[in-house]
């Protein structure tokens, strides 16, 4: 135990990768112990980081848990890794919805092995980009985290499923390409890739020791602040990036899905908020008015689109980019006013709303799911009229629709407060326009529903549309009772972020 | 236990309620009903302590009773929650406890507990009635029972717990969880019968109307928020904060600060409250099961959108100096009394007995707004008040006819008939005499029947302060809508109850059983008693005899107390006259209409509510689809944005060919090709002389070489 | 010339020359039977060199195992027996030749070194070098993990052998 | 030192003396004391062998409820002599297409194996031939002489029911060698040495056969398939080929065998008595009282040695002469899927409470009850499985099933 | 101890030289396995030798055993190798093992 808790990072860190290679060597028929395999051992980082959760001082500044081992010394990168509340908030989701995400891909039957080690690779580096405070280990979990995507989309997603995956994957690399020169620049020209150090050191970097190309300090930063925004704003993803989600979320598998959404968005906007802020604050002021457009951009377009969908499943993609649009909104409100009350009050809500997309955006994708295996068609106007068919199934898509329509009392309008709250008197305009996107929210979320639950008994599905099972009930109530609990009692949450925030920004 | 803890605890029993039943009690009818009944009788009896607690503190306007906990951690400050009874909230939460236990009583009855199972019944459906065989074996067809009985206890349970909690809260951010948990279940329960596409297309635009208001109501919370850093009721309304709030201009219409805010709020209002231009969800709300409608769409929530504007009413008053109405009072006035008379000529030509009174709904909350408008504060809560319970008696009571009428629908088997239909009733009145009488009342009561009913002193309050402040032209528009609202009553009343049956199906109506006529009953006292609380003094004979406690009462709300009106002819006359003409010619008019066609009110332009639904479906409707499929999805994503990627999908893998082409086939691949080849001839060659698979042969060589390496490395060394 | 030297070179002369036949005799078994001889021989060097246990653990796992490689010897080459033709393949000559070469650097290398004749130091009374050897194994600052990996070896071993022996059935 | 209390070098002393006397140097001197020693030791040996004949001889015939040999000498006596009489004037054959020489090497080897054993046999405190660190062990290694020899006669003796013979000696020897070690294991986790000395000395006080009766039911079993007697006596199956790896052998040679064999069982009988039976020793400590102090005479104890000795012998003889052959299949199939793993399982479960119980009181009672325990569980194992096993007998249609999947 | 180390040194590098000839030149596969026995013993040889005259390490017998169970795994797979081989090709001469052949 000791070891465990001096080393609780890595730990966490890892375990999914040891638990893949074990699971490497399970026989590949016993389906049944592989499935279950997968899901304790996904279950076991869970555990570990409520513990963490638990014994995390919110009070204390800078980073906790540390752990720093020499990685690749001759150009001073080390594998260095801590957790701040706002850090600690992501892993604690990413670990809540990998044995979730598990537990919901058990239908799968075909190659479970690969699927399942994917899924927990997939955990390590989603975590790993959250942990690690040194550039070149964070782009190198960054890279990692991508991989084993593209191949659960590629190989255990539907139709149209390798135009999706490509796109996804070029996408990102893209991104990443210009991620990784501006952190090789910022390497070169520090000598270290230490964040905590480098938060020190860049912001306030007048000259810079050896500039490539000798260019001025000013474009320099400029070039690596755009750099490391287009990265993050691909992933987020911000308005004009976001066509690679439709096609990725809606061919990827239900569990894809559901983490796709769930975490891998995070890791952008998690991007901005501990790269970009504290990194670029000047430069950050000077584009907040552009960064705010492209979320209001992505607010309203994206809400737009996601009515104007016939496919369940890319209506609710959308619906990820229209939420995500606000995250972005909260962090351009942050950037212009850095360090006023509003600034918090939009960080807050930024955070929570990272938090809160990731819960009920996992549960609609899973519901979508659930209603995809039993019928094998997401078309809305082939659907309609299951809820006489699946009473349960149809309260339990409601609820998890109002939480992404930001019905108070859930948890989406709490960070979507917060949001407009702390945004409206710095980026008044760009608000109201958002508000807009809010309206068209309620349309596409009340189209879903009445398309899939309401209307006159389907003839055509009674049979097909069996109840939802209890596994998958299993998987949805811990999403509902946060959704529920944050809706109604946020403190505990937002109590770690509001420290981290305060003393980050 | 103090009455603070009570107030928390009055919103929870109906939520526990909902919660019990949607997870544990949903298959047991009886068990369900029961709890949600307790439920709401526990809210009741706290609200009733609470309320009579109120009334027993001398000067209750000034202390209050109010607590509060931290919720919200906002930087170095938190948000803080709780809840507040001050004289309004007080009297609010007496008729909402009144009216929700009322109509949750009445509902057992309306979905014909007891009554056998339906024999094609589906959830998502009306029950279509079943057929039973008595003792001589005759079948009967008679109401089924509601296939979805339980889950409607569950919706109203969180119904309740929404309205309460927007009672009892001391700031708007919870006033506006129950504001939207309200608007939740209203769209949950006019889309109750989602089998139907009216009703389901009717809860969405229900849902999406108020939800265009509420939007508003967000951003005007966000920027009181951000303009006085907090949101509680007692915060905001002192001198200070008001005064700077009043005195700070925005860019907008130059508008200050409050009124600003006060607008953006009162938009939401608007949306609740259904007022024009936001009206249109409120007819179409009537697709829902009656009690909803009594409750959501009479009594409570939609009076929680006048109650929202009553508690801004500080606010939108900030800059009120006494003369010359501010632009958003003068707005927030036009409004309502544009609206009052609006709805009431369309109410004239609805058929439907639901309608007419959805119709009458809309116009009389747009009095309210419109009292708000001119600064009448307490005529609006007195209005406010009596129509509640006097809406919610009619909206029962239209509910028990239709209830009777089903019953001879089902009887005659003639399902042509539409029980909701005026010209298919008629002679009501010896059929189902209890829900006769109080549906006179209640009807009197709106009409403003003088002297005797609540509805006369509260709409004559209103009228006499719109007089004495000389708003004339909001004066005359309230009298014109209170003779239209008489004359539509009278017609109600008269097509439905007098003269005789026009139809078979009116011929076999029944009287309804005591769950439902014993709420209307009781609804019915207070239709008529709660007007005498609010007679004012000077009123000639009656004034005096009673104090006018509501004055007293409710005034104290405010910082300083609103002076009492001089008393006047002009109004009193005005609304005798428009009362009591207005039920005379509608009683004139319809007392021998046989059928539709005698109907010379059938006025297209009017039966279309003006088209609206039309306008809007075409001017936002339509389009917002279209923008959303065509632009925003179709052309702008995959035509602009995906069609600029492929694009340079294409031109990379072409470059990728070219390259491939002229440059890696010839010279790389020649290249490697060459020393491949080179290297695979020489092993053609030497491969029988050196591989002949002989293990040991192998070995001796490599054993040989290594000797000969060593020797050399010895030797080179030394 | 003391006991111990006698002892030496007698069991010397026995390694050298039944290794010798090992690989010169044209009947396996025998080469097997020689084997043992060497086997047993150099275990009486071990106890010359004072450790016993290592003494023991060569006659039970050699003499043991030869046992067993003698049954394969027997079932496998009753052909290689029933023709007495040479047992050794036609490089024989350049095989022996290297054998001698590497003999030769061997010795010279070693003769160039400079402990080459060293003589022991008794071993200090009440040192039990079994002990030592136990502990030693096992002791997680010492050899345990060798020893470990080695028993995984011999379990893989094992369960390959078994594995390989059998898989042509059926 | 007097000849009765340590008469092995009382006399190894007389003796050197004898030979200074005779101008010797002391080296070579001590040298051939030590081989005078040994060449004791042997004949005691064979001594004891020539006795053993007798005795199995008549313990045989009394458990088939015969008199046996009475004819010669008193209670026939000398009915030994008269066999090794005829054995020896018996004609000596060497089959044709025979190996000469691992042929008439074998008996020799395999006498020789058993008498290393003596090597290490410790008589008495005072009398026995080494004292070496890793006796235990020695036991084992010697052992594989044993087998080597069977092997090099079944062979050589170019016959197929010799070699078949060896073949299943060889299988029973070396499968049944594993648990044999696990069970010498036990005494030596207990005491804390392989010298078989130690061993005996550790049990001064309490024997082990109370801290490990599954140790010494392990050590039975397996020194009974080594030694390749009934009910393992494959080997030699007369029913089937006719007498095994020694069918060949005629004369000495045979009597070589047969002596090897007897002397052999006593062995491992005196083996028992030393490891669970307080060997020469284990009077739970009376001889530390003064008035029992003669009990730790050399010659006393060398007679208590032997009787134990004795009295495992006897069990050894008891279970061959009242038990039948079992099927060769069987035979390995109960000792890799039951003895070893049971061997294990003891081995493992012994170290263990040794390391936990060692110092407290609880030592005694707790080993001795988880054995009790281990006992019970492998007996409800094994109801259990032969349960199924006559349940699946029962069914008609079954054994097709049953052979395809085995 | 009268014994130099030297007389073991070349001991053991006779033997192993006499196994490595054994190795190469035996037709025998099973003969081939003997001269490895030859060559393991003669390491052994080796590292006790220098345990007991080396400094008190017992890294020398360690080595040792280590070295005898490397010899007992060799033994068996090698000779399931060859069964299996004979199985097939009902010989063990190594030069008739030549599938590697070109």
């Amino acid at each position: 135990m000791d070891f465990i808790s001096y080393h609780m990072l890595t730990t966490i860190l890892l375990f999914p990768v040891l638990a893949a290679v074990i699971i490497l060597f399970l026989p590949r028929d016993e389906i049944k112990v592989i499935r279950w395999a997968a899901f304790f051992a996904s279950l076991i980082p869970f555990a570990l980081s409520v513990w963490l959760w638990l014994r995390f001082d919110s009070n204390a500044a800078g980073f906790q848990f540390t752990e720093q081992y020499p990685w690749y010394q001759a150009i001073n990168s080390s594998f260095f890794v801590g957790v701040d509340g706002l850090s600690m908030t992501m892993v604690l989701l990413t670990t809540l919805l990998t044995p979730l995400a598990i537990l919901a891909s058990f239908k799968i039957t075909d190659r479970v092995k690969a699927f399942m080690m994917l899924f927990l690779m997939l955990e390590t580096g989603m975590l790993g980009v959250f942990l690690s405070l040194d550039l070149l280990i964070f782009f190198v979990f960054w890279e990692i985290g991508l991989v084993p995507m593209y191949f659960l989309i590629n190989q255990w997603g539907s139709a149209n499923r390798n135009y999706a995956s490509m796109k996804f994957m070029i996408y990102t690399m893209a991104g990443s390409l210009g991620l990784l020169l501006a952190i090789q620049m910022i390497g070169v020209s520090f000598g270290t890739y230490n964040l905590p150090e480098l938060f020190k050191l860049w912001p306030v970097a007048s000259e810079l020791k050896n500039i490539p190309l000798g260019l001025p300090i000013e474009t320099v930063k400029a070039v690596a602040f755009w750099a490391f925004v287009i990265a993050f704003a691909i992933k987020v993803p911000v308005w004009p990036f976001h066509t690679w989600l439709p096609d990725a979320h809606t061919e990827a598998p239900t569990a894809g899905s559901m983490i796709l959404a769930g975490v891998l968005l995070k890791l952008g906007a998690y991007g901005f908020l501990r790269l970009v802020l504290p990194l670029y604050p000047a430069q950050a002021q000077q584009y907040a008015g552009a960064l705010a457009f492209l979320a209001v951009m992505a607010i309203v377009f994206g809400a737009f689109a996601a009515y104007g969908q016939t496919d369940f499943k890319r209506l609710v993609a959308y619906s990820s980019i229209n939420h995500m649009g606000f995250v972005l909104l909260g962090i351009a409100a942050a950037a212009r006013a850095m360090g006023t009350m509003n600034a918090t009050f939009a960080l807050n809500g930024a955070i929570l709303q990272m938090f809160n997309h990731g819960l009920s955006a996992a549960g609609m994708f899973f519901l979508v799911g659930v209603v995809y295996e039993r019928t094998h068609t997401r078309n809305l106007d082939e659907l309609g009229g299951l809820f006489p068919l699946a009473p349960v199934y149809g309260g339990i898509l409601i609820f998890t629709s109002m939480a992404s329509l930001g019905l108070p009392g859930l948890n989406g309008f709490v960070s979507e407060f917060l949001v407009v709250r702390g945004s409206f008197p710095i980026l008044t305009v760009y608000t109201v326009i958002a508000m807009i996107g809010l309206l068209f929210t309620g349309a596409y979320i009340l189209k879903g529903i009445k398309k899939v639950l309401h209307g006159p008994l389907n003839e055509h599905w009674v049979g097909h549309m069996t109840e939802i099972n209890t596994r998958e009930i299993v998987v949805m109530v811990p999403l509902m009772a946060l959704i529920l609990v944050i809706g109604i009692w946020p403190a505990w949450i937002l109590e770690v972020i509001n420290k981290a925030v305060t003393m980050l920004f | 236990m103090s009455t603070e803890t009570i107030i928390w605890l009055i919103p929870l029993p109906p939520l526990l309620a909902f919660f019990l039943i949607v997870l544990f009690t949903n298959k047991g009818k009886a068990l369900s009903h029961s709890i949600a009944i307790g439920a709401a009788a526990l809210s009741w009896l706290g609200s009733m302590v609470v309320f009579f607690r109120a009334v027993g503190v001398e000067h209750f306007g000034k202390e209050v009773f109010q607590s509060s906990i931290n919720w919200l951690p906002t930087g170095d400050t938190w948000l803080k929650i709780g809840v507040l009874i001050d004289p309004l909230s007080a009297i609010t939460l007496f008729f909402v406890a009144w009216t929700v236990l009322m109509i949750f009583i009445y509902s057992v009855g309306y979905h014909n507990y007891g009554q056998p199972k339906g024999d094609h019944d589906r959830p998502g459906l009306p029950p279509h009635g079943a057929t039973t065989v008595d003792e001589h074996g005759h079948k009967h067809t008679v109401p089924s029972i509601e296939p979805m009985y339980s889950r409607f206890f569950a919706f109203i349970g969180l119904f309740a717990f929404g309205m309460f909690t927007l009672v009892v809260s001391d700031n708007l951010l919870t006033m506006f969880v129950g504001w939207e948990i309200m608007g939740l279940c209203s769209y949950l329960l006019i889309g109750f019968w989602y089998g139907k596409p009216s009703a389901r297309n009717a809860a969405i635009k229900a849902f999406m109307t108020t939800r265009i208001g509420d939007v508003f109501m967000l951003l005007g919370i966000s920027f009181l928020y951000s303009a006085t850093g907090t949101l509680s009721y007692r915060e905001i309304f002192t001198e200070r904060v008001l005064s700077v709030l009043a005195s700070t201009a925005t860019p907008i219409l130059g508008l200050s600060a409050a009124g600003l805010i006060g607008l953006l709020l009162f938009i939401g209002t608007v949306g609740k409250s259904a007022q024009w231009p936001l009206h249109v969800w409120l007819p179409d709300a009537m697709e829902g099961p009656t009690p909803v409608s009594a409750m959501i769409h009479a009594a409570t929530m939609v009076s929680a959108g006048v109650y929202a504007v009553i508690r801004m009413f500080p606010l939108i008053t900030a800059d009120f100096t006494g003369h010359g109405l501010t632009t958003t009072m003068s707005i927030i006035a036009f409004i309502g009394a544009f609206t009052a008379l609006f709805a009431a000529t369309i109410a004239v030509a609805q058929n439907d007995i639901k309608r007419v009174l959805a119709y009458s709904t809309i116009s009389q909350l747009g009095f309210m707004i419109a009292a708000l408008g001119i600064g009448a504060y307490v005529a609006a809560i007195f209005h406010l008040v009596t129509h509640a319970f006097f809406k919610a008696l009619l909206f029962l009571g239209s509910g028990s006819v239709i209830h009777g009428m089903e019953h001879g629908v089902l009887h005659t088997g003639d399902h042509s008939i539409d029980p909701q239909n005026m010209f298919n009733m008629g002679g009501l009145r010896k059929k189902m005499p209890i829900t006769f009488w109080t549906f006179l009342i209640g009807g009197f009561a709106l009409s403003g029947f003088p002297v005797l009913t609540a509805g006369f002193w509260s709409k004559d309050e209103i009228l006499a302060d719109a007089f004495a402040n000389g708003h004339m032209a909001v004066f005359i528009t309230l009298a014109v809508a209170a003779f239209l609202t008489a004359f539509y009553t009278m017609r109600q009343i008269t097509l439905t109850f007098l003269g005789t049956p026009r139809t078979k199906s009116a011929e076999h109506a029944q009287e309804t059983p005591w769950t439902m006529t014993l709420p209307l009953v009781i609804l019915s006292v207070f239709a008529i008693g709660f007007g005498w609380v609010g007679i004012p003094e000077e009123f000639p004979l009656l004034g005096g005899l009673l104090p006018n406690w509501l004055h007293e009462f409710v005034g104290g709300t405010l910082a300083e107390h609103p002076e009492i009106l001089p008393f006047n002819i002009m109004p009193l006359l005005t609304s005798l006259i428009v009362a009591l003409g207005g039920l005379l010619v509608g009683w004139l008019v319809y007392r021998n209409v046989k059928s539709v066609e005698e109907d010379k009110l059938q006025i297209k332009v009017l039966m279309n509510k003006y088209y609206f639904d039309e306008i809007y479906d075409f001017l936002f409707v339509k389009p917002a689809y279209w923008f959303a499929e065509t632009f925003a999805y179709k052309f702008l994503d995959q035509t602009i944005i995906d069609g600029f990627l492929n694009s340079i999908g294409g031109v990379a893998q072409g470059v990728g060919r070219a390259f491939r082409k002229y440059f890696d086939a010839p010279v790389v691949n020649g290249f490697g090709d060459l020393v491949g080849e080179s290297a695979k001839r020489i092993g053609k060659t030497m491969a029988p002389i050196i591989q002949r698979g002989r293990i040991q042969f192998y070995m001796l060589a490599s054993l040989a070489v290594a000797i000969i390496v060593a020797v050399l490395y010895y030797f080179l060394l030394a | 010339m003391t006991p111990d030297q006698i002892i030496f070179l007698l069991c010397a002369a026995l390694i050298v020359g039944s290794a010798l036949m090992v690989v010169t005799t044209k009947n396996l078994v025998h080469a097997a039977l020689w084997l043992v001889a060497t086997l047993f021989g150099v275990a009486i060097l071990y106890g010359l060199l004072q450790a016993g246990f290592l003494a023991l653990v060569q006659v039970v796992v050699y003499i043991g195992a030869i046992a067993v490689l003698f049954i394969f010897a027997v079932m496998l080459t009753r052909r290689e027996m029933r023709d007495k033709g040479t047992q050794v393949n036609h490089n024989w000559g350049i095989s022996a030749l290297l054998a001698l070469l590497t003999f030769g650097g061997l010795a010279f290398i070693l003769s160039s070194w400079v402990g080459f004749s060293s003589t022991a130091k008794a071993i200090p009374a009440g040192t039990d070098t079994l002990m030592m050897l136990g502990k030693a194994l096992v002791s997680p600052d010492a050899y345990v993990l060798p020893f470990e990996v080695a028993s995984i070896l011999l379990l893989a071993a094992l369960v390959g052998a078994v594995y390989i022996a059998t898989s042509s059935k059926e | 030192m007097t000849f009765w209390n340590d008469p092995i070098n009382y006399i190894a002393d007389w003796l050197r003396g004898v030979f200074m006397g005779w101008g010797i140097t002391a080296g070579p001197a001590n040298v051939i004391t030590a081989l005078i020693g040994i060449v004791v030791i042997i004949l005691f040996a064979l001594a004891i062998a020539i006795a053993l004949v007798w005795v199995e001889r008549k313990v045989v015939a009394r458990f088939q409820d015969r008199l046996g040999p009475n004819r010669i000498g008193p209670f026939g006596l000398f009915q030994p002599f008269a066999d090794i009489v005829k054995l020896i004037i018996k004609e000596d054959i060497t089959p044709a297409g025979a190996d000469k020489v691992v042929f008439n090497m074998a008996p020799v080897i395999s006498l020789a194996s058993v008498i290393l054993i003596w090597a290490i046999v410790p008589l008495a405190s005072k009398i026995y031939g080494a004292d070496i660190n890793v006796g235990v062990l020695y036991l084992v290694a010697v052992g594989s002489f044993g087998t080597l020899s069977v092997i090099m006669a079944g062979w050589a003796s170019n016959n197929k029911y010799a070699l078949i013979g060896a073949f299943r000696m060889v299988a029973t020897m070396i499968s049944y060698e594993i648990p044999m070690v696990v069970a010498l294991m036990i005494p030596t986790i207990i005491a804390g040495t392989m010298s078989v000395k130690g061993i005996t000395q550790a049990q001064s006080n309490l024997w082990f056969v109370f801290l490990s009766p599954l140790g010494l039911l392990l050590f039975i079993i397996s020194a009974i398939a080594e030694l390749g007697r009934s009910p393992f006596d494959l080997n030699e199956a007369e029913s089937e080929i006719v007498a095994g790896f020694h069918i060949e052998y005629t004369g000495m040679k045979f009597g070589l065998f047969y002596a090897g064999e007897l002397l052999h069982a006593f062995t491992f009988g005196g083996f028992m008595a030393v490891l669970f039976f307080g060997g020469y020793g284990g009077f739970f400590g009376l001889e530390k009282l003064s008035a029992f102090a003669w009990l730790s005479n050399p010659f006393i104890e060398l007679v208590v040695f032997l009787l134990k000795a004795l009295i495992g012998y006897w069990v050894i003889m008891w279970v061959k002469y009242s038990m039948p052959r079992i099927r060769i299949d069987h035979m390995l199939t109960f000792n890799w899927k039951f003895l070893t793993p049971l061997a294990f399982v003891l081995l493992m479960m012994t170290a263990l409470f040794d390391k936990l119980l060692a110092p407290t009181q609880f030592y005694v009672p707790g080993m001795f009850l988880s054995n009790i325990l281990l006992a019970w569980i492998v007996i409800e194992i094994l109801r259990k499985y032969s349960k199924r096993e006559r349940i699946e007998q029962e069914k008609p249609a079954e054994p097709v099933i049953q052979a395809a999947h085995h | 101890m009268s014994i130099p180390l030297s007389w073991y040194l070349i001991l053991s590098a006779a033997l192993f030289s006499i196994g490595l000839f054994g190795v190469l030149a035996r037709k025998n596969a099973v003969a081939i396995l003997l001269g490895i026995e030859l060559m393991l013993n003669a390491v052994n040889i080796n590292l006790v030798a220098f345990w007991r005259y080396g400094s008190g390490s017992i890294a020398g017998q360690v080595f040792a055993i280590i070295v005898f169970a490397v010899a007992a795994a060799e033994v068996a797979v090698g000779l399931a190798l060859i069964i299996s081989v004979y199985r097939r090709r009902t010989t063990v001469i190594a030069d008739e093992l030549d599938l590697l052949k070109w």
